[in-house]
């Protein structure tokens, strides 16, 4: 029925390496994300899921304790690596980069205050943490690219996710303004030199403006791949519900403000047929009488975009076994 | 009172939070008297010493401040929040003698006395 | 001999002074320098109220006056007396006259006309990187120097006068609790200042009944090292708390002190006339001889080293620091240099005139061969006729001028770790090294370390030697730079020129003097056997191998501040070619207004 | 929970955290609209960006403002968005009145623009708009829906980072103008004459800070609840943000489980499969919470046969919410 049917879109865009999972929160993202690797995995693709969560959802789905350990192979299924990575090394990272050039601009100074407590308090600033989830997963993708053929990130809740992407053109501005900055700086202190070639030589190797720079480059190289739709697919969860519904629909068409590629909408927690035939009492009826309407909607404004249904299982999705069964039901499940 | 000046007017600034607003005790334009000058001389021998000291840490300071509040100005991202931008309006003066004491290439005999 | 009274030092002093500042110093700062009150000085331009500031000339004479006299100028002059009086008389007036003022005013000067800069950057751009650097490892050297050299006189103080140990100390405390009652209590100067120097006083009364109660006997027959170390200790403390906390208050305490201390010896030699006659048993006279000898045994010739004995009283490369690193970019107007930077060096002058008739004025039966050690006896001679003769006041006089020698040795000795640690820094530049100089605690610690070594070697008068040797050096280099300027734009330069050769001659071959003493120790071992010096000690006492060592040091030493003073020179001398070739061809001259 | 609230008057706030998709929104809309029958002007503020609230009340309420809804029942849902372009405005505007000038220099505009791009600012308008509420003393309680991210605590951690930041600065510039007096003193100038306007907005900014943050750590005055589902997940998460809570010096006041089906409908016999297991799954799941969370639920909130909207449906959810009889599982 949908030109976006998962197995379809996938046969028809067989270089996509990049997948992203959003949705509003608790509507099965993480599973869908681990579904699409597990699927990429079970066709004898090299398979990379990553979550950016800051709570260990991949450690929980499996089983298997990932957190801040790097890339780990994923027990009970070939081709499977999973990460799960903790941002605050990356913070601690920027905390030794600010205080050092915060010590080396007060190195004639003598003052009364600790300027340390400033730098802790810099680096505990929320921005820190965003923009370190932001750069791990570029890093993540350029770092492993290459390593794999598949990488399915997990992103944190709908609306942090749709800003991480389109941080990397807020990001952008920032980072332009940033460089633009330092430069300026450079050239002022320049500029004030006495000894002008040795600083001009310091200027051309400063580490500060090299750091902005490669981040720039970093970013111009993550928002190339993110935008192209040949490379990266943007999967969005829902269930049928208004207002999961509601935040998808506002997702994809922010989404597409930043020229990122929707790769389909995975329906989750689609209240099987059978069950709602085999009873009687008024929540299984009733919940499937609003499904359908519900289902309706779906159909009636996201249309083509809908690429898999999936049911709502009696239990809770865990484990290689229970996502292979969620994968499948991805792959064939139809509430018709 | 601060003196607004903004600008070209480069190097005034830091002094005026300094100074607050006073006069600069500009006396080579000025007659004084005798008694006066004598008042100056001791000051200067007891006194100017310190009284430097006491400004030049105060300006460390004031860099600092500045440096944490507006640090991204210099394209160090210490990314302070909303309430630098507060802080802006005031900081406006004093931003060119705060970049130019923070790049002036100083060597030791700079930082002496 | 016809003995006379030291009050015509004095007067002949200040009248020869007169004259040059009026007609010698105006004429070059008119015709060279041509100072226009309508330029804006950088302390106009880069004004931000701390370190550019505009600031009035009563003022900053006090500043750079306060700053420029310390212990140079009050010890100095006792060594040249070996000599005899009058060539150390001739120095100070001729030094002062010719050399000395030029030299702070054209340190100050420059850094007026070059955008406020201070002396490393100026060389930097006049000569080159590496004399910048030369430079920069010279002042290291030199303020190791001062400091194992101050420190020494310090620890020799404390037990020489037993007296002027609490009153030190507790000038000290009034200093840092002043201090605090001005930073953190916020109370009124006036009162701080009060608090500060009624413990002097008290510390003064206590001192003296501590000492003719003999309940401090006991300390003469301490070694000399301890005190030494307790002068560092107060010293790392005045040097590694915040400056504001304890160094500049105590500097702020000790001026009142030091300043009465200075009124009261000119006006002492001044009055000694009338005092005498008042108290004819105690005489007030000059006591030595003009001329005694042109080579002296143990010091060596007249020539170079009475021109280095005698530092800060005729010219003191200290000056430059003080004048280009603070003084210069307070300047309101360029007329002002002259009366504050030339001004002060004359009172300099004067202040060095003063202190070396409180040296002639002792009895040569009564002179301590530890030279400096004369100071507060003599000081006591010339003044006590204004305070009722020896019997009562000299007790209280001696205690008081003792206390000012260590007020003055101590407050620049505050000063000096840091210096060293900036200093070292800097030079350590992105090295492995560098961090430890950044830390406070570490770098003055070195400084203070390296010091007491050289303090403890007892060596005092090598040390003094090497002290005055690059101190005037150092200004020989500054009157360099100063060349090089004018030269630079085109105008007259022997001013300069001449005393900058004429001193770095002289240090240097009071330097290569220095070497040879050393190396002539080696030569002969009876040489070692020099009292009162460590290694003459541990040679006598058998130790040859560690005075051998210690000799080698400083031999080292006085042939790095040799090396290094000449390199310097060499560079500002190619450079000083090089600007006069440049000023003859039609190149744009770089006169920065 | 009803009695909670009448046993504790002073109670001005109630904060609503934890993870998305579990129905945080939906109960801080109903306790709103409870209270708003008990108490004066009730405020019902949404910082979730997801903007739910108008989905919620099926009405637009998204960057409007204060919306009346009902007698005493106020919602407000931010734009971010559209305050920080306010704010840049009302800067610039400042920086012209204070100087007398029509046009702003490059470099300060350009950094005014920049700053509007800065990846913390939307947090910290929404933050500052919820201080900023409070100080204001408008409503008499506060129903605030936290964003998902982080546990929508974040926004708590960061009162306190930016309480400390403000304290910092404070204190470098109090030590500053020390430093300035005491050299004014010596130069026998006119002391005390310094008065700091930077100094004077920075101790304003704390004052709101210290405000908010000592209401929102003071249990008197402020109610935390996290909102649970009894899944596996739910409770993993709910614990962590537990710990975040202790460390953060803030006492949960409640959990409110959701999305609970009835132990009853086990006894029926109509009923499939499906729901069986579902139902058992939960159940299963419900002992844990007691177990683990039991001394801090609060209410337990049934699932709904239909998705709970609208004021009608929303009063049902507080009804049942404010009137829970204390039961996690049939014993």
């Amino acid at each position: 029925m949908s030109d976006f049917k998962f197995k379809d879109f996938v046969e028809r865009h067989p270089n996509i390496k990049f997948f992203f999972t959003g949705g509003k929160g608790g509507v099965g993202k993480t599973v869908s994300a681990a579904a699409i690797a597990q699927y990429f995995a079970s066709q004898g693709r090299k398979a990379l899921l990553a979550s950016l969560n800051p709570i260990h959802s991949l450690s929980t789905l499996y089983g298997q304790d990932m957190w801040g350990k790097g890339i780990q192979k994923i027990e009970g299924i070939d081709n499977l690596w999973g990460v799960e990575v903790d941002i605050k090394e990356k913070i601690s990272t920027y905390r030794d980069q600010l205080s050092e050039r915060i010590t080396s601009f007060l190195k004639w100074a003598d003052i009364p205050v600790d300027p340390s407590a400033f730098i802790d308090i810099a680096v505990t600033n929320p921005a820190f943490e965003e923009s370190a989830q932001f750069d791990t997963m570029t890093d993540i993708m350029l770092e492993h690219g290459d390593s794999y053929d598949v990488i399915v990130f997990d992103c944190a809740a709908v609306a942090n996710a749709i800003r991480l992407l389109g941080l990397s053109k807020i990001y952008d501005l920032w980072l332009s303004r940033m460089i633009e900055s330092r430069k300026e700086a450079l050239s002022l202190r320049v500029q004030l030199s006495f000894r002008r070639d040795r600083v001009m030589e310091e200027v051309k190797r400063d580490p500060m403006l090299a750091d902005l720079l490669r981040q720039h480059e970093k970013n111009r190289k993550a928002k190339e791949i993110l935008s192209d739709a040949e490379r990266t697919a943007f999967v969005f969860v829902t269930i049928p519900l208004a207002l999961p519904i509601a935040v998808v629909q506002r997702f994809i068409s922010m989404v597409r403000a930043f020229d990122i590629p929707v790769g389909g909408v995975f329906v989750n927690r689609v209240i099987p047929q059978e069950a709602a035939e085999s009873d009687s009492t008024d929540y299984m009826k009733n919940s499937y009488l609003q499904q359908s309407r519900y289902l309706d909607m779906i159909q009636e404004k996201l249309g083509d975009l809908v690429s898999a249904y999936v049911p709502l299982y009696p239990t809770e999705v865990a484990g290689v076994d229970g996502i292979a069964k969620f994968c499948d039901d991805m792959l064939n499940f139809n509430p018709e | 009172m601060i003196i607004r000046v903004i600008g070209n007017i480069a190097i005034y600034p830091c002094g005026d939070y300094l100074m607050n607003g006073k006069e600069n005790p500009d006396a080579s334009k000025e007659r004084r008297g005798a008694k006066e000058t004598v008042k100056d001389f001791f000051y200067g021998m007891a006194m100017q010493g310190m009284a430097r000291y006491a400004l030049k840490t105060r300006m460390y300071l004031e860099q600092l401040f500045m440096l944490i509040t507006l640090g991204d100005m210099l394209g160090i991202p210490i990314l302070p929040p909303y309430y630098s931008l507060k802080l802006l309006p005031y900081a406006v003066p004093n931003i060119k003698t705060w970049k130019r004491g923070l790049f002036k290439e100083r060597d030791f005999t700079d930082a002496l006395f | 001999m016809q003995q006379f009274s030291p009050a015509i030092f004095i007067g002949v002093g200040l009248a020869i002074y007169i004259v040059g500042y009026l007609l010698y110093a105006r004429y070059v700062d008119r015709n060279v320098w041509s100072p226009n009150p309508n330029v804006k000085t950088p302390a106009h331009m880069y004004m931000d109220g701390i370190e550019f500031f505009p600031t009035s000339k009563s003022v900053l004479f006090g500043f750079q006056f306060k700053s420029i006299a310390a212990l140079g100028p009050i010890s100095g002059p006792f060594i040249a007396l070996v000599f005899g009086w009058l060539p150390a008389f001739l120095w100070i007036i001729f030094g002062t006259f010719f050399i000395g003022w030029i030299h702070d005013y054209t340190s100050v000067m420059i850094t007026v006309r070059s955008e406020g800069e201070s002396f490393g950057p100026i060389t930097y751009r006049m000569v080159g990187s590496r004399a910048r650097k030369g430079l920069m490892g010279f002042i290291i050297f030199y303020l190791i120097l001062v400091m194992s050299v101050f420190a020494y006189i310090c620890g020799a103080f404390f037990r020489a006068f037993t007296q002027s140990i609490v009153p030190t100390i507790f000038v000290i405390v009034g200093g840092v609790l002043s201090g605090v009652m001005l930073y953190k209590l916020r109370m009124n100067i006036v009162v701080s200042t009060i608090v500060g120097l009624g413990l002097m006083v008290v510390g003064i009364w206590a001192g003296i009944w501590l000492y003719l109660q003999g309940l401090l006997d006991w300390v003469s027959s301490t070694p000399v090292e301890l005190w030494i170390v307790v002068a560092l200790i107060l010293v790392y403390f005045g040097a590694t708390l915040a400056i504001t906390d304890c160094a500049q208050p105590v500097n702020y305490v000790a001026f009142w002190p030091c300043f009465v201390a200075v009124i009261l010896i000119i006006a002492g030699a001044l009055l000694s006339p009338l005092t005498m006659a008042l108290y004819p048993a105690d005489p007030v006279l000059v006591q030595t001889e003009p001329i005694i000898t042109f080579y002296d045994d143990n010091y060596g010739p007249l020539w170079p080293i009475l021109f280095v004995a005698i530092a800060c009283g005729a010219v003191s490369g200290w000056h430059s620091l003080v004048g280009s690193s603070a003084t210069g970019k307070q300047i309101g107007s360029e007329i002002d240099v002259l009366p504050v930077a030339g001004g002060s060096m004359f009172l300099e002058g004067l202040l060095a005139m003063s202190a070396m008739s409180a040296y002639v004025v002792i009895a040569p039966a009564s002179v301590n061969p530890a030279w400096f050690v004369n100071f507060p006896t003599g000081a006591a001679i010339l003044t006590q006729g204004m305070f009722g003769g020896a019997a009562v006041a000299g007790v209280i006089l001696v205690a008081f001028f003792a206390m000012v020698l260590e007020l003055y040795a101590i407050t620049v000795l505050q000063l000096m770790p840091r210096f060293f640690r900036l200093a070292a820094a800097d030079l350590a530049g992105t090295s492995a090294v560098a961090p430890l100089f950044r830390n406070k605690w570490i770098g003055a610690g070195i400084g203070i370390l390296i010091a007491f070594a050289f303090a403890a070697t007892g060596a005092w008068y090598h040390l003094w030697m090497l002290f005055g040797g690059s101190n005037q050096l150092l200004a020989g280099l500054a009157l360099m730079l100063a060349s090089v300027y004018l030269v630079r734009a085109k105008k007259p330069s022997y001013y300069t020129l001449i005393p900058a050769v004429f001193m770095i001659l002289t240090c240097e071959a009071a330097l290569l003097w220095e070497t040879w003493i050393f190396v002539r120790a080696l030569l002969t071992v009876g040489y070692f056997a020099r009292p009162g010096s460590l290694i003459g000690d541990m040679a006598a006492a058998g130790n040859i191998l560690p005075a051998v060592a210690l000799t080698w040091i400083f031999i080292a030493l006085s042939l790095i501040l040799f090396v290094l003073g000449l390199l310097v020179f060499a560079d500002t001398w190619a450079a000083l070619k090089r600007s006069s070739k440049e000023a003859k061809g039609s190149v744009e001259v770089t006169v920065s207004a | 929970m009803s009695s909670f609230y009448e046993d504790n008057p002073d109670l001005k706030i109630a904060v609503f955290a934890g993870k998305g998709g579990l129905g945080k929104t939906t109960c801080s809309a109903a306790l709103a609209m409870w209270l708003s029958k008990k108490k004066q002007r009730v405020l019902c503020f949404s910082t979730d960006p997801q903007a739910s609230l108008s989905d919620i009340f099926e009405k637009d309420v998204f960057g409007k403002g204060s919306v009346t809804l009902d007698k005493n029942l106020y919602v407000m849902e931010i734009d971010a968005d559209k305050r920080i372009a306010a704010f840049q405005e009302e800067v610039r505007q400042k920086i012209r009145d204070m100087y007398g000038i029509d046009e702003l220099p490059k470099e300060i505009d350009e950094y005014i623009n920049a700053a509007g791009a800065e990846p913390a600012m939307h947090e910290s308008a929404t933050y500052d708009a919820m201080a900023g509420l409070l100080a204001s003393d408008e409503y008499n309680f506060h129903v605030f829906d936290m964003p998902p991210f982080g546990h929508g605590i974040r926004i708590v951690s960061m009162a306190r980072i930016l309480d400390v930041w403000v304290e910092k600065m404070e204190e470098t510039r109090k030590k500053a103008q020390e430093y300035g007096e005491s050299a004014w003193k010596m130069q026998q100038r006119t002391s005390g004459a310094g008065q700091d306007e930077m100094l004077a907005e920075l101790l304003e900014i704390r004052k709101k800070l210290s405000f908010f943050q000592d209401i929102l750590t003071d249990n008197k005055r402020t109610a935390f609840y996290m909102v649970i589902t009894p899944e596996k997940m739910s409770i993993l998460d709910t614990e962590r943000a537990l710990k975040m809570f202790e460390q953060m010096d803030i006492t949960l006041t409640g959990v409110i489980i959701n999305q609970v089906y009835p132990k009853e409908l086990l006894q029926r016999k109509d009923l499939g499969d499906f729901l069986r297991k579902r139902i058992e799954m939960q159940q299963k799941y419900m002992n844990e919470i007691k177990d683990k969370l039991g001394k801090h639920v609060c209410a337990v909130i049934p699932m709904f046969d239909r998705e709970p909207k609208g004021l009608e449906m929303i009063q049902q959810v507080a009804d049942i919410m404010m009137n829970w009889d204390g039961k996690i599982t049939e014993e």
